[in-house]
C-alpha cells in the first residue's frame, strides 16, 4: 500500500497554512513542517519557550544553546523575532492568539478529543510539557501522526483509550493515509492517499468517515 | 543568494497609511480600550479619527475618563459612549465626564486599577477568571463572590475583552512589534492582547529586524493596524 | 494648640524608612515624604503607572509628560530604574513586593480599616485608582492625615462611616498631632506634638488610645 | 555639586561574591524554583553550590528533571530532593530522574507547562487561584475544581510559592535589575517574583543604570543576590 511519506504530509500541512499565519509546530513529526515552508511566504513560527519569529535550524558549528525549540534543538531569531517569559509565552497561547498549531498524536476520537502526552502503561514516565496549552490554545489545532499503530490498529478512534491532552480540540488529522476533517457531523476524509480506495480506508479507520474527497478535488 | 531567498514582497504588512484608514471599520456598539495614564500613553489622534467615524453606542476602557477637551474626553462630549470601565475618573480637569455622570447620560464601572489591570491582562491571557484581594470588604466588590484562600480573603473578578484597542506606541514595525516610551506603556501592552483588533499609533516605523528581539515589549501577534504618527508630543494634564 | 506641619510630618516618615526599602508614596500629602529622603540614603520609589526607581520632579523647562507619576506629575527616572506595563505594575503591588506605602486618608479605624476613595456624598464622582491594590498590597501601610476634620470630628474612627479602601491593612498613622500605631491590642500613640498632654489627644480621637510614647522616647 | 550629592557608599548591594555566599542559608525542607528550560537558562553553578551546602528534604520547581548528570540532575542524583514539580521529566538524558521516579525514590506533580508558568505569576502577583481552561478534562485536571464561563469549561489553579528561586540572567547590576539571553530568559523573570529570595547568577555585572529602563526585564525589586559567574556557557541537550 502506498502511503504518504512524513515528508509529503509535512509539505501539504505547510501548503494549508496559510499566508501571515502564527504557528506552533509541537515536538516530532510536526517539526517537520518548517521545512517545507517557502522562503517566498511569511509565516511566523512560535515555540513555546518564549520566541516568537523563530527561524531554521543553524548551521553545523553554529549552534547556540541559549537559543533552542521546545524540543530543545538549537534555532535562529529572523528579523522581526521577539523573546518573552514562559508566563508571556503560555499566555499567547492559552489566549487564543496563534492560528494554528500542529501536534502528533497517539490517538484522535471522532469528537476530535486527542491523547498525545501518555500511553498510560503504568511504567511509563509521563510527561506532559505544552501539549495541553497548544491542543485548547490554538485557533486550528491538526494533528500529524501514522494512521496505524504498529499492531494495525487505527489511531482514530471512537473514544481514546489513551490518557486526554484535550477535549475537543482536533480539527483535522494528517495521516500517512488521508487528510480527515473533525466536523459536527463527524469525520470526513478530504484527502487519501492516491490508490487506496475509499471503502479500505474506511474499513482501516474502523469509525464511522464520510468520503469528502471529491468535494476537494473538484474545489 | 540571500537575496533570491528574500521574498517578493513583504507579505505581513500591518502598516496602515493614515488613522483614518485604521479605525475606519469600529462599529456601533464596539468595546474599545484606549491605552494611557492622564495623557501618557493617550492615542490621540486614533481617538480623533475614531470620532470622525462616527461609531456609538460605544463602550470604552481607559484608566481615566478624559482630560479637558481632547482625546477621551473629546470622545464622551459626543455622546457617543454609553458606558466607561475605568479606576480615575474624578480629576480637575474630567468636566466632560462629570457633566455626562451627573446628567445620567453615561454609565460608568468603576474598577479598582489593578483589577482593571489583570482583567484585561486576563483577557488576552485566556484566563477564566481569577481571585484578587484588591477591593475585598468594600463597595466595589459589592455582589461579587468571595473566598478564602489559605487564610487571605478575595474577589473573584472576571476578564475584560474588547473589539478594538487603540493605543500609543513610540516605535513599530510592518509585523506589529512595539516598543514605548517611559510610563506611555502602562496599558498599552496588555491592552494590546485582549482585543479583537488592535491598532496602534507610532512615532516612528522602523524596519523589520531593527527593533532589539530583546527589548521588544509588544511582540506583533497582539497587533493588527500600525499607522505612523510623528510629531504627537504627549501635553501636560491637569492632576 | 501646636501642631505639626505637612513637612514635619514628611520628614517623620521619611526617617522611619529604613535603607533600601521599595517604597509608593500615594497622591497628595505623601508625596511629599519624597522631599524628605536624603541624597545619601537608597530608597526606591515606585509608582503605579509603571516605573520602579522614580527620581525627583524636572527642573522646569525638562518636563516630559511621557515620565509621570500617579498623580500625573512630571519626575524624573533615576539610574537603575525600569519601566513595565500595568499588570506587571499592580502585580507588584498585589504581589506583597513593596516594603512600604504612604497613603492619604480620609478615615482610619482601631482595626486599622482604610477609607480614601469615597466621602460616599451622593454627588461625588468616585475615583479609587490605585488605592485599594496599595492597601492591601504593601508590606507596610502608612497612612499621613489631618487628625481631625475641618469640623473638629476624629479622622481615627471606631468604624469608618465612608466607603472602604481595605479592611485591616493600616500599620500606623502619621496626623498632625501624633503618630499611632494600630496594634493588635489597639491603638497607641507613639508620639504626640509637643505639648499637647497625652489625655487631650485621647479626648480628640475619641476611641481607646494607650500612650506608647514613653517608650519611643525612652528607645 | 553633583558628587556631592551621590551616597558616600552605595547602599543597595546585591552582588554577593560566590556562588556558595549566594546559597549558604538554604534550609532543609526549603521549596526552591529553579530557572532553565532544557540545558538554556539553567543556573549550573549555583545548583553546584546548593548541593555543597547539603540542604536535604527540598522540593524543586522546574519545568524539567534535569539532563545528564548535570545541573537539577546532580542534585536529584544526592537524593536530597523529596518532591519536584515540573512538566516534562521525560528526556532521552533523564535518566537520573528515571531511576529515582521507578524506585518510588522522588515524588512527583506533573503540571502541563503553561499552568505552571502561570501559577508561578500568580504567586509573584498576588493571584490567590485563578481559572484556566488548560487539562480540563484531563488525568491531570482529577479532584480539582471546575467551573464553565461563558461557555467554556475551566480548572481551578493555585500559586507554587517557593523560598528560594535561583536563576540564569544575562547581565545585573547592584540593584538586582536583570536582561536575559534569549530563549534563556524562559523561568527566570516568573520565578524571581515568586520565591521570598532570588538569587541570580549573571554572566556580568554592570554598573547602576547601564541597563536600558525600557529594556529591563526583572526589576531588581524581585532579585535579592546576583552573583558573577563568567564563562558559564550553556551546553548542549540531548533531546
Amino acid at each position: 500500500m502506498k502511503r504518504f511519506t512524513h515528508d509529503e504530509m509535512a509539505a501539504r500541512v505547510a501548503r494549508d497554512i496559510p499566508d501571515g499565519a502564527y504557528v506552533n509546530l509541537g515536538i516530532g513529526l510536526p517539526t517537520r513542517v518548517a521545512n517545507h515552508l517557502p522562503p517566498d511566504r511569511e509565516i511566523v513560527l512560535h515555540t513555546e519557550n518564549g520566541l516568537l519569529g523563530m527561524g531554521p535550524a543553524p548551521a553545523t558549528g553554529a549552534e547556540d544553546f541559549d537559543l533552542i525549540n521546545a524540543g530543545k534543538q538549537p534555532v535562529t531569531a529572523l528579523p522581526g523575532a521577539s523573546y518573552f517569559h514562559h508566563a508571556d509565552s503560555f499566555a499567547m497561547m492559552r489566549g487564543g492568539h496563534l492560528d494554528y498549531c500542529v501536534l502528533g498524536a497517539f490517538q484522535v476520537s471522532v469528537a476530535g478529543d486527542l491523547a498525545n502526552w501518555h500511553t498510560g502503561a503504568s511504567d511509563a514516565i509521563p510527561a506532559v510539557g505544552g501539549a495541553m496549552d497548544l491542543a485548547i490554545g490554538a485557533k486550528h489545532v491538526y494533528v500529524m501522526m501514522e494512521h496505524l499503530t504498529k499492531d494495525g490498529a487505527s489511531k482514530i478512534v471512537a473514544r481514546c483509550t489513551y490518557p486526554l491532552t484535550g477535549l475537543a480540540c482536533v480539527e483535522r488529522i494528517y495521516t500517512d493515509l488521508a487528510v480527515i476533517d473533525v466536523t459536527p457531523a463527524g469525520l470526513v476524509a478530504v484527502d487519501v492517499v492516491p490508490g487506496l480506495p475509499f471503502a479500505e480506508l474506511a474499513r482501516l479507520t474502523g469509525v464511522p468517515l464520510a468520503d469528502g474527497s471529491a468535494a476537494v478535488h473538484v474545489a | 543568494m540571500a537575496a533570491r531567498r528574500r521574498p517578493s514582497r513583504p507579505v505581513i504588512d500591518k502598516i496602515v497609511p493614515t488613522a483614518a484608514a485604521a479605525v475606519a471599520d469600529v462599529h456601533d456598539g464596539a468595546t474599545i480600550m484606549v491605552g494611557g495614564f492622564g495623557t501618557a500613553g493617550i492615542p490621540f489622534e486614533l481617538i480623533d479619527a475614531l470620532i470622525a467615524t462616527g461609531a456609538r453606542d460605544l463602550t470604552v476602557v481607559n484608566n481615566n475618563a478624559g482630560n479637558a477637551d481632547t482625546g477621551v474626553a473629546a470622545l464622551l462630549k459626543t455622546k457617543r459612549v454609553r458606558r466607561i470601565v475605568c479606576s480615575f475618573p474624578r480629576q480637575v480637569d474630567s468636566w466632560v465626564f462629570d457633566a455626562l455622570y451627573r446628567t445620567g447620560e453615561i454609565e460608568l464601572e468603576l474598577v479598582p486599577q489593578g483589577n482593571l489591570a489583570e482583567r484585561i491582562r486576563a483577557a488576552g491571557a485566556g484566563i477564566g477568571a481569577f481571585y484578587t484581594p484588591t477591593g475585598y470588604g468594600t463597595q466595589l466588590a459589592e455582589g461579587k463572590e468571595t473566598r478564602e484562600i489559605a487564610g487571605r480573603r478575595y474577589v473573584l473578578e472576571y476578564p475584560i475583552h474588547a473589539d478594538f484597542a487603540l493605543i500609543k506606541a513610540q516605535a513599530g514595525d510592518r509585523w506589529g512589534n512595539l516598543v514605548y516610551r517611559k510610563t506611555a506603556r502602562n496599558f498599552g501592552p496588555i491592552m494590546a492582547a485582549a482585543a479583537k483588533c488592535t491598532i496602534a499609533q507610532v512615532a516612528s516605523v522602523v524596519g523589520l529586524g531593527e527593533l532589539d528581539p530583546e527589548a521588544i515589549v509588544t511582540p506583533g501577534i497582539y497587533v493588527h493596524r500600525v499607522v505612523a504618527i510623528a510629531d504627537a508630543a504627549t501635553p501636560a494634564v491637569a492632576a
